[in-house]
C-alpha cells in the first residue's frame, strides 16, 4: 500500500450526522498528525461517541470529508456526487483502523490468542501459526503473555480491555480509536489499561481517545478537544484546554467533572 | 480499487460534499420486489388458471352456518384451553424456578410427559377414560365417567393439560428474562417472595411472554383440528365432513385455510396491539433495538 | 369416439377394448384406497398389501387386462384430489355412489350395502329398532351417510338422539366398547366381517343388533371425469367376472355375497 | 412476632453461632413428593388393575419390523426438513433484520402464509400439485408433475417450508440476542458485514437458537404423524394400520406414545448434550443464572 | 413498634458466610451506630456486597449474629438452636431496612411516584392518596419534585438512582444501605446523587455505605470500615483510616484507587 503524501492520520470537514430529525454532529472540523495521542473530551450527548462511530463508518454520516491515512472514509466520489462507500470498500478502510470498544465487545467464544489473531486470520487470511506468533508478541505487549489460552470470561475487566486493545492493534492500524476505555472498569482496574495506553503513546501510535480521565489526558495527551453540541469548540495542548481555558463552556464541564458534588 | 479521486485533497474550506445514499440498493430492492410479485402471482395464476377449482363452493361454505359453528367451536376451544393452561402454567413455571428439587422434578416430569406425547394421543385417551375408569367417586357422589367426559371435555381437557406444558416454558423465560434486581429491590421494600413474584415480576414478565404465548396462540388455533377424531367438529373437522360429502375436497381445504388464515392474522394484530400497549412507559428502557449492521 | 358415461348405463363385456393406450403401454394401474374398512378394503398387515373385495376384484379386473395396480393407502382427504389430478387412476374404499358425489366423480356401482346398528355384547340399551335409538349417545364416522338418516329419525324421536363422530372406522367402536356411546351404525358387510372374525381386542365386546338393515346404497369406485375410457374398460371387464362367476366367488369369500350386483352398474345414486 | 429471645443481648465474645437451614422446607418437600408418587402410582394402578390393556400386545408390537420402519420413517422426514429448514430459515431470518423493506416484507409475508394456514392442507397441496400444473418444464425437459412428487417429496416439501417459517423465527431470535458489540467489533477487525455475521454473530446466536430449535424439533417430531393423510407410514400412520386391524386401538396409541416418548427424550438429552458442548469456555461470560429468591 | 434499649443500628458479630465451597465472609464484627454514616471500601471481591446483602437477608449466612435496630435478621432462634428466619419474619425485617442498588433497580412499568411509593402502599398497605402525598415529599427532598411521572426511561442515570434513594427511605428504615450507587453512573452524573446523600447524612439517617468514592467517604463519613478478603481489616474515622493508616493493605488499595495507572 503506498502510503498518500500528507501527513494527515485522520482529517474531517464539515462532517454532519443526523439520526433521523435529530441533527448529532453540526460540521465537525478535526485534524489528528500522524504519531498524535489526541483526546476528545466533552459533556454526555455532545456526540463524542457518534464521530468516533463515524471514523470506523460504524455509522455513515450526511455531510462533508472524512479522510482516514490520506484516503476517504465512509464515502466515495462518483463524478461529482459523493456516495456512500460498499460494503466492500468500507471494510477495506476499517482494517487499517483499529477501535477499542467501551465494553470491550470480545468475542466470548474465543481465547484470548483467538480474539487478538481474529482479523489476522479471517480478514488478512494470514497461516495460523503466523499468527498466533504475532499474537503472543502483542499480549506480551500488553501484559498477557501467560493468558493467551483464556477464555473472555475467565480475565477480568481490565485483562480484557487490554486483549481488546491488543486486537485493535494486531494488524499495524493508521490509527486507533478508544471510546471510553475504562469508563466500564473498577477504579482498580483503570490504572492497568491507561498503562498500556501510555506505553502505546510513547512508541508513537496515533490515537484519537474520547474519555473522562482528565489527568490522563493532561499527561499523555498531546492535543485536546472539546466538543460541545456536535461541534469542537476548542481545541488545543492539554495545558491550554484543561488548565487555562477561556471557554466558559469547558470550564463548567471541567468543573463538573473534577469536583464530584 | 482505490480510485485517485478519493486520494486526499488540502481543501478545507467551504461547507463539505452532501453524501448521497447508494443507488445500488434501490435497484436490489426494486429487482427483488418484481421478482418476489412475480412468483406470487404467478403462483396464483397456475393456481386459479388451472381451472379445477370451483370458486362457487368456496363461496357458498364459505360463510354457511355449519362452518361458522365450526369456527365458533375452534375459537371456544383454544380461548378457553389457552386461559386455563395461563394458570396451570405460571404454577408449573413457578415450581420449575423454585429453590424446592422435589416441586422442581414433578414439574419436569409433568412437562417431559405432555411434551412427549402427540397431542392427538392424549386427546383419543381422555375420551376413551370410561375404559379404564368406568365411575368417579366424588364427595361420595358416583358418577358415570361417560357422562361426565363428553367430547368437548374430552378436547378441552386434552388440549389444556398439554398446551401448559407449554406454557409453562413460555412463562418461566419471561419471568427469568426479568432482571433479579427487580426482585430484589421489591424484597428490599419489605414484599414477601410470593408477593414479589406476583406484583413485580409477573407484570414485566408479560412483555416477554406475551409474544411467546402468542406463537402458542396460533399453535393452539390449529391445533385444535386435531380434536376432529373424537367429534368435535371444529373448522377442519367441519370441511372434512362436508368434502367427505360433497367430495371437493381441495375447495373445502381452500375454505378451512381461508378460515385460519384470517383468525391467525387477527390473533397476530391482537397480539401486535397487546405488546404495543404493554410497551407504553417501557419502550425506553430496554436496551435498543438491535441494529445489526447487515 | 370417447365413451359417454350415463348415468345407471350398465357395463358390458366390450367395454373392455376401450382401455387407453397410454395406460396400455406402461401396464400399469395406479390406485388408492384407504385402510380400515375390512372387509372391502384394508392392508393386510402381513403382506403390508391392500386385500379385501375390493383389491381382489380389481386386481383380478386388471389382470384380464394386462394390467397390474400399483396400490397407494391413502385418507380420503388425499384420495379424491389424487383422482382428479390423475396421480391415482381410481380410488375406492367402500364409498357409496350417491348423486352429490357424481357431480364431482363417475363411479362404477359393483356392491349394494345396507346399514346396521352395532351395540356393546348383550345389548344393555335392548335396542331392536330403529326407534330405540331415540335419546340414545350413537357415534359415527365423519363423512358418512348416517348424520342424515338420524335427522330424520329424530325427526319422530320425543327426545333426539346425541350424535358424535369420529375420523376413522375404529373410533366409534372404540366409543362402544369404552361405553362413550351406546351404539354405531355401519355398513352390514363391514360389521358382519368384523364382529365375526373377531378373536380378541375390543370389537369382541360388540355385537350386531336385530335392528333391521337401512339405507341401502351402492359401493362405487371412483374414476376422474375425465378418463371415462378407462372406466369403460375396468367396468367392462368387471360385468365379464359377473358373467364367468368370479365376481360372485370373490364376494363370498368374503362374505359380502347378499351385496352382489349383477349387472355392474355405472353412477348407479339411489339417493 | 418477635419472641425476646431475638432482642439484641450484648454477648460480643467467642463465635457466632451456626445458621441451620429450616426444617419447614424439607417437611413440606417430603410431602409434596409423597403426594405425587401416590397420584402417578394412582394413575398407573387404575389404567393397569383395570385389567382392559393388553401389555402383552404392546409388547409384541413394539419392536416389530414395521414399527421400526415407522419409527425410521418419522426420524428421516423431521431430520431432513430439519436441516433443509435450517437453511431457509437462516435466510428468511437475514431477509427479516435486513434494512431493506422489500426483503423483510418478503420474508413477513413466507411466515403469515406458512404458519397461518394448517400443515395438513399444505401437504395435501404439494400431494395433488399436479391437480394445477399436470407437467412441469426444467430446462427443456416436460416431467409429469406426479411422477416427480412422490408421497415422500410432498411430504418433505411440506413439513420443510412450513417448519422454516418458524425456524425463521428462531433464528432471529438468536441473531438479535447476540450484542450489536459483537458486530461492530467483527466490522472494526475488517470483516464484511456477512462476514462478521457467519463468522461471529451465528455462532453465539446458536447457543440461543439450539434450545429453541430443540423445541422444534420435538413438536416436528411429533408433526411428521399428519402425513399419514398421504399414505407416508411414519408412527402414528403405523400403528393406526395396525390398529385397524386387529383394534387394539389403546394398545398401539400406547405403543406410539412410547416411541415419541422415545424419541422426544433422545432429541432433549442430544440437546442438552450440544448445549452443554457449545457452552464450553462461555459459561461464566453469561449473566449468572437468574436466581429467583422465590 | 417499641424501640429496643441498646443504641446499635447494627451489629454483627463473627458473621461468616460461604458460597458452596468457597467462603468469602471470615467472621465479620461490625456495628454501626444509630445516625452513623459508615463506609465500607476495600478490594474488589473482598466482600462489601456480600455483607450488605446478608444485612438485607437478600443472602442466607451460615454462622454470627447479625442485629438491625435491635432485631436479629436473617435468623430465628429455637431454643438452643439458630434457624434462618422464615420469609414472612425477613420480609417484615426488610420492610425497616432501606437498599440502594448499584444499578438502580427501579421498576420500569411504574412512574418515579409510583416506584416510591411502592413499599408504603403494597406493603404497608397505607392509601393511595396518602402515600402519593408522602411520595411527593420524598421526590421533592431529592430534587426530583417535577419528574414524579416520570417513567425510569425518561430520565437520566443520576435522577433515576435519587429516586431509587426516595424509594428507600419512603418508610422511615432505620438504615439504608447503598452498595456502590454512583459506580453506574456517568462521570458528570455522580455529583448530583453524592449531594443528596450528603444531605441525608446531615438529617441525621443512619447509613452503611460501600463506594470507591474515597473522597465522599473523607467528607462524609463518621467511621470507615476498611475491608479485606471477608475481614474488617481496618475501622476508624476517615483521616484515621484514609489518610493516615497504618495497615500496610490499606495504603496500597488506596493508593491504586487514587493515581490510575
Ligand atoms: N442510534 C441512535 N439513534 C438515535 N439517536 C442516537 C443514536 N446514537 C446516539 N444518538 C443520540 O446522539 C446524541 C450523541 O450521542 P453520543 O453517544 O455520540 O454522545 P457521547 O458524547 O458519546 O455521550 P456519552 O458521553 O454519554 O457517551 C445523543 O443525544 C444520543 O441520544
Ligand atoms: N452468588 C454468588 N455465587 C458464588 N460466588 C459469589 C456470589 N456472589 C459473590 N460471590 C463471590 O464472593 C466474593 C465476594 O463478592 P462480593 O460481590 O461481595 O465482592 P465485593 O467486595 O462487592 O466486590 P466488588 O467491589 O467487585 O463489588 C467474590 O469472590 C465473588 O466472586
Ligand atoms: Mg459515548
Ligand atoms: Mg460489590
Amino acid at each position: 500500500m503506498t502510503t498518500p503524501l500528507l501527513d494527515h492520520a485522520v482529517r474531517m470537514h464539515g462532517l454532519q450526522k443526523s439520526f433521523g430529525a435529530v441533527r448529532v454532529l453540526h460540521g465537525v472540523d478535526l485534524t489528528v498528525e500522524r504519531g498524535q495521542a489526541a483526546f476528545i473530551i466533552g459533556p454526555s450527548g455532545s456526540g463524542k461517541s457518534t464521530l468516533l462511530r463515524c471514523v470506523n463508518s460504524l455509522e455513515s454520516y450526511d455531510g462533508g470529508e472524512l479522510w482516514v491515512d490520506g484516503y476517504l472514509v465512509g464515502a466515495e466520489r462518483r463524478g461529482d456526487r459523493w456516495i456512500e462507500a460498499s460494503a466492500t470498500l468500507t471494510a477495506s478502510r476499517r482494517a487499517r483502523i483499529g477501535m477499542v470498544f467501551q465494553r470491550f465487545n470480545l468475542f466470548p467464544n474465543m481465547t484470548a490468542l483467538e480474539n487478538v489473531t481474529a482479523g489476522l486470520r479471517m480478514v488478512l487470511k494470514q497461516e495460523s501459526k503466523q499468527a498466533f506468533e504475532r499474537g503472543r508478541e502483542l499480549l506480551a505487549r500488553v501484559g498477557l503473555a501467560n493468558r493467551a489460552d483464556s477464555y473472555p470470561s475467565q480475565l477480568s475487566g481490565g485483562q480484557q480491555q487490554r486483549v481488546a486493545i491488543a486486537r485493535a492493534i494486531a494488524a499495524n492500524p493508521s490509527i486507533v480509536l478508544f471510546d471510553e476505555p475504562t469508563s466500564a472498569l473498577d477504579p482498580e482496574l483503570v490504572g492497568e489499561v491507561l498503562a498500556v495506553m501510555r506505553d502505546l503513546a510513547r512508541d508513537g501510535m496515533t490515537m484519537l481517545i474520547v474519555t473522562h480521565e482528565i489527568s490522563f489526558a493532561e499527561e499523555v495527551g498531546d492535543v485536546v478537544h472539546f466538543i460541545d453540541g456536535g461541534k469542537v469548540a476548542e481545541s488545543g495542548s492539554p495545558s491550554a484546554v484543561i488548565r487555562h481555558s477561556n471557554n466558559p463552556r469547558t470550564a463548567e464541564f471541567l468543573a463538573r467533572i473534577r469536583k464530584p458534588g | 480499487m482505490t480510485t485517485t479521486t478519493d486520494i486526499e485533497s488540502s481543501r478545507t474550506t467551504g461547507p463539505g460534499p452532501r453524501i448521497h445514499r447508494r443507488p445500488g440498493a434501490r435497484i436490489f430492492s426494486t429487482a427483488v420486489a418484481v421478482l418476489a410479485i412475480a412468483v406470487v402471482l404467478g403462483i396464483a395464476g397456475i393456481v386459479v388458471g388451472s381451472g379445477t377449482i370451483h370458486w362457487e363452493i368456496i363461496a357458498q361454505y364459505f360463510f354457511a352456518p355449519v362452518m361458522l359453528n365450526g369456527v365458533a367451536t375452534t375459537l371456544m376451544l383454544t380461548v378457553v384451553s389457552l386461559a386455563a393452561s395461563a394458570v396451570l402454567g405460571t404454577l408449573l413455571a413457578a415450581m420449575r424456578i423454585s429453590g424446592n428439587p422435589v416441586l422442581r422434578t414433578i414439574a419436569s416430569a409433568y412437562i417431559w410427559f405432555f411434551r412427549g406425547t402427540p397431542l392427538l394421543v392424549q386427546i383419543v385417551f381422555w375420551f376413551n377414560l370410561g375404559l379404564f375408569l368406568p365411575r368417579l367417586d366424588i364427595a361420595g357422589f358416583t358418577i358415570s365417567t361417560n357422562s361426565l367426559i363428553t367430547p368437548t371435555t374430552a378436547a378441552l381437557l386434552g388440549l389444556f393439560l398439554n398446551v401448559s406444558a407449554f406454557m409453562c416454558e413460555v412463562i418461566r423465560g419471561g419471568l427469568l428474562a426479568v432482571d433479579t434486581g427487580q426482585t430484589e429491590a421489591a424484597l428490599s421494600i419489605g414484599m414477601t417472595p410470593r408477593r414479589a413474584l406476583l406484583r413485580i415480576v409477573l407484570p414485566q414478565a408479560i412483555r416477554v411472554i406475551l409474544p411467546a404465548a402468542g406463537n402458542l396462540a396460533i399453535d393452539l388455533l390449529k391445533a385444535t383440528s386435531l380434536v376432529y377424531v373424537i367429534g368435535t367438529k371444529e373448522i377442519l373437522g367441519t370441511v372434512q365432513g362436508i368434502a367427505a360429502q360433497n367430495f371437493y375436497v381441495i375447495e373445502m381445504l381452500i375454505v378451512a385455510s381461508l378460515w385460519y388464515l384470517v383468525l391467525v392474522s387477527v390473533a397476530s394484530l391482537g397480539q401486535s396491539w397487546l405488546e404495543a400497549r404493554l410497551a407504553r412507559g417501557i419502550g425506553a428502557a430496554q436496551p435498543p433495538a438491535a441494529r445489526p449492521n447487515l | 369416439t370417447p365413451f359417454k358415461v350415463e348415468t345407471n348405463m350398465k357395463a358390458t363385456a366390450d367395454l373392455a377394448s376401450r382401455l387407453p393406450s397410454d395406460i396400455k403401454a406402461k401396464g400399469v394401474l395406479n390406485g388408492a384406497t384407504t385402510d380400515g374398512n375390512a372387509p372391502w378394503s384394508f392392508i393386510d398387515q402381513a403382506t403390508g398389501k391392500p386385500a379385501g373385495v375390493d383389491a381382489d376384484l380389481i386386481n383380478e379386473a386388471a389382470k384380464r387386462l394386462g394390467l397390474t395396480v400399483n396400490w397407494s393407502d391413502v385418507q380420503f382427504t388425499a384420495g379424491i384430489p389424487g383422482v382428479q389430478s390423475g396421480r391415482f387412476d381410481f380410488y375406492v374404499s367402500a364409498m357409496a355412489d350417491t348423486l352429490a358425489r357424481e357431480k364431482v366423480v363417475d363411479f362404477i356401482a359393483y356392491s349394494k350395502e345396507g346399514s346396521g346398528v352395532i351395540v356393546p355384547k348383550g345389548n344393555p340399551q335392548k335396542i331392536a329398532k330403529m326407534e330405540d335409538l331415540c335419546g340414545k349417545k350413537v357415534s359415527i364416522v365423519t363423512g358418512s351417510l348416517f348424520p342424515d338418516i338420524v335427522k330424520k329419525l329424530n325427526e319422530t324421536c320425543s327426545t333426539p338422539v346425541a350424535l358424535t363422530e369420529t375420523a376413522d372406522q375404529t373410533g366409534p367402536y372404540l366409543a362402544v366398547a369404552s361405553g362413550q356411546a351406546d351404539a354405531t351404525m355401519n355398513t352390514y358387510g363391514v360389521s358382519n366381517y368384523t364382529l365375526k372374525t373377531a378373536t380378541e381386542g375390543i370389537q369382541t365386546k360388540l355385537e350386531l343388533s336385530p335392528v333391521a338393515l337401512f339405507a341401502p346404497a351402492n359401493q362405487g369406485i371412483a374414476f376422474s371425469k375425465t378418463t371415462p375410457d378407462l372406466l369403460a374398460a375396468l367396468a367392462g371387464t368387471m360385468q365379464g367376472m359377473v358373467e364367468d362367476g368370479t365376481y360372485k366367488k370373490i364376494m363370498d369369500k368374503w362374505q359380502v355375497g347378499d351385496g352382489a350386483l349383477n349387472p355392474i352398474l355405472i353412477n348407479a345414486a339411489l339417493f
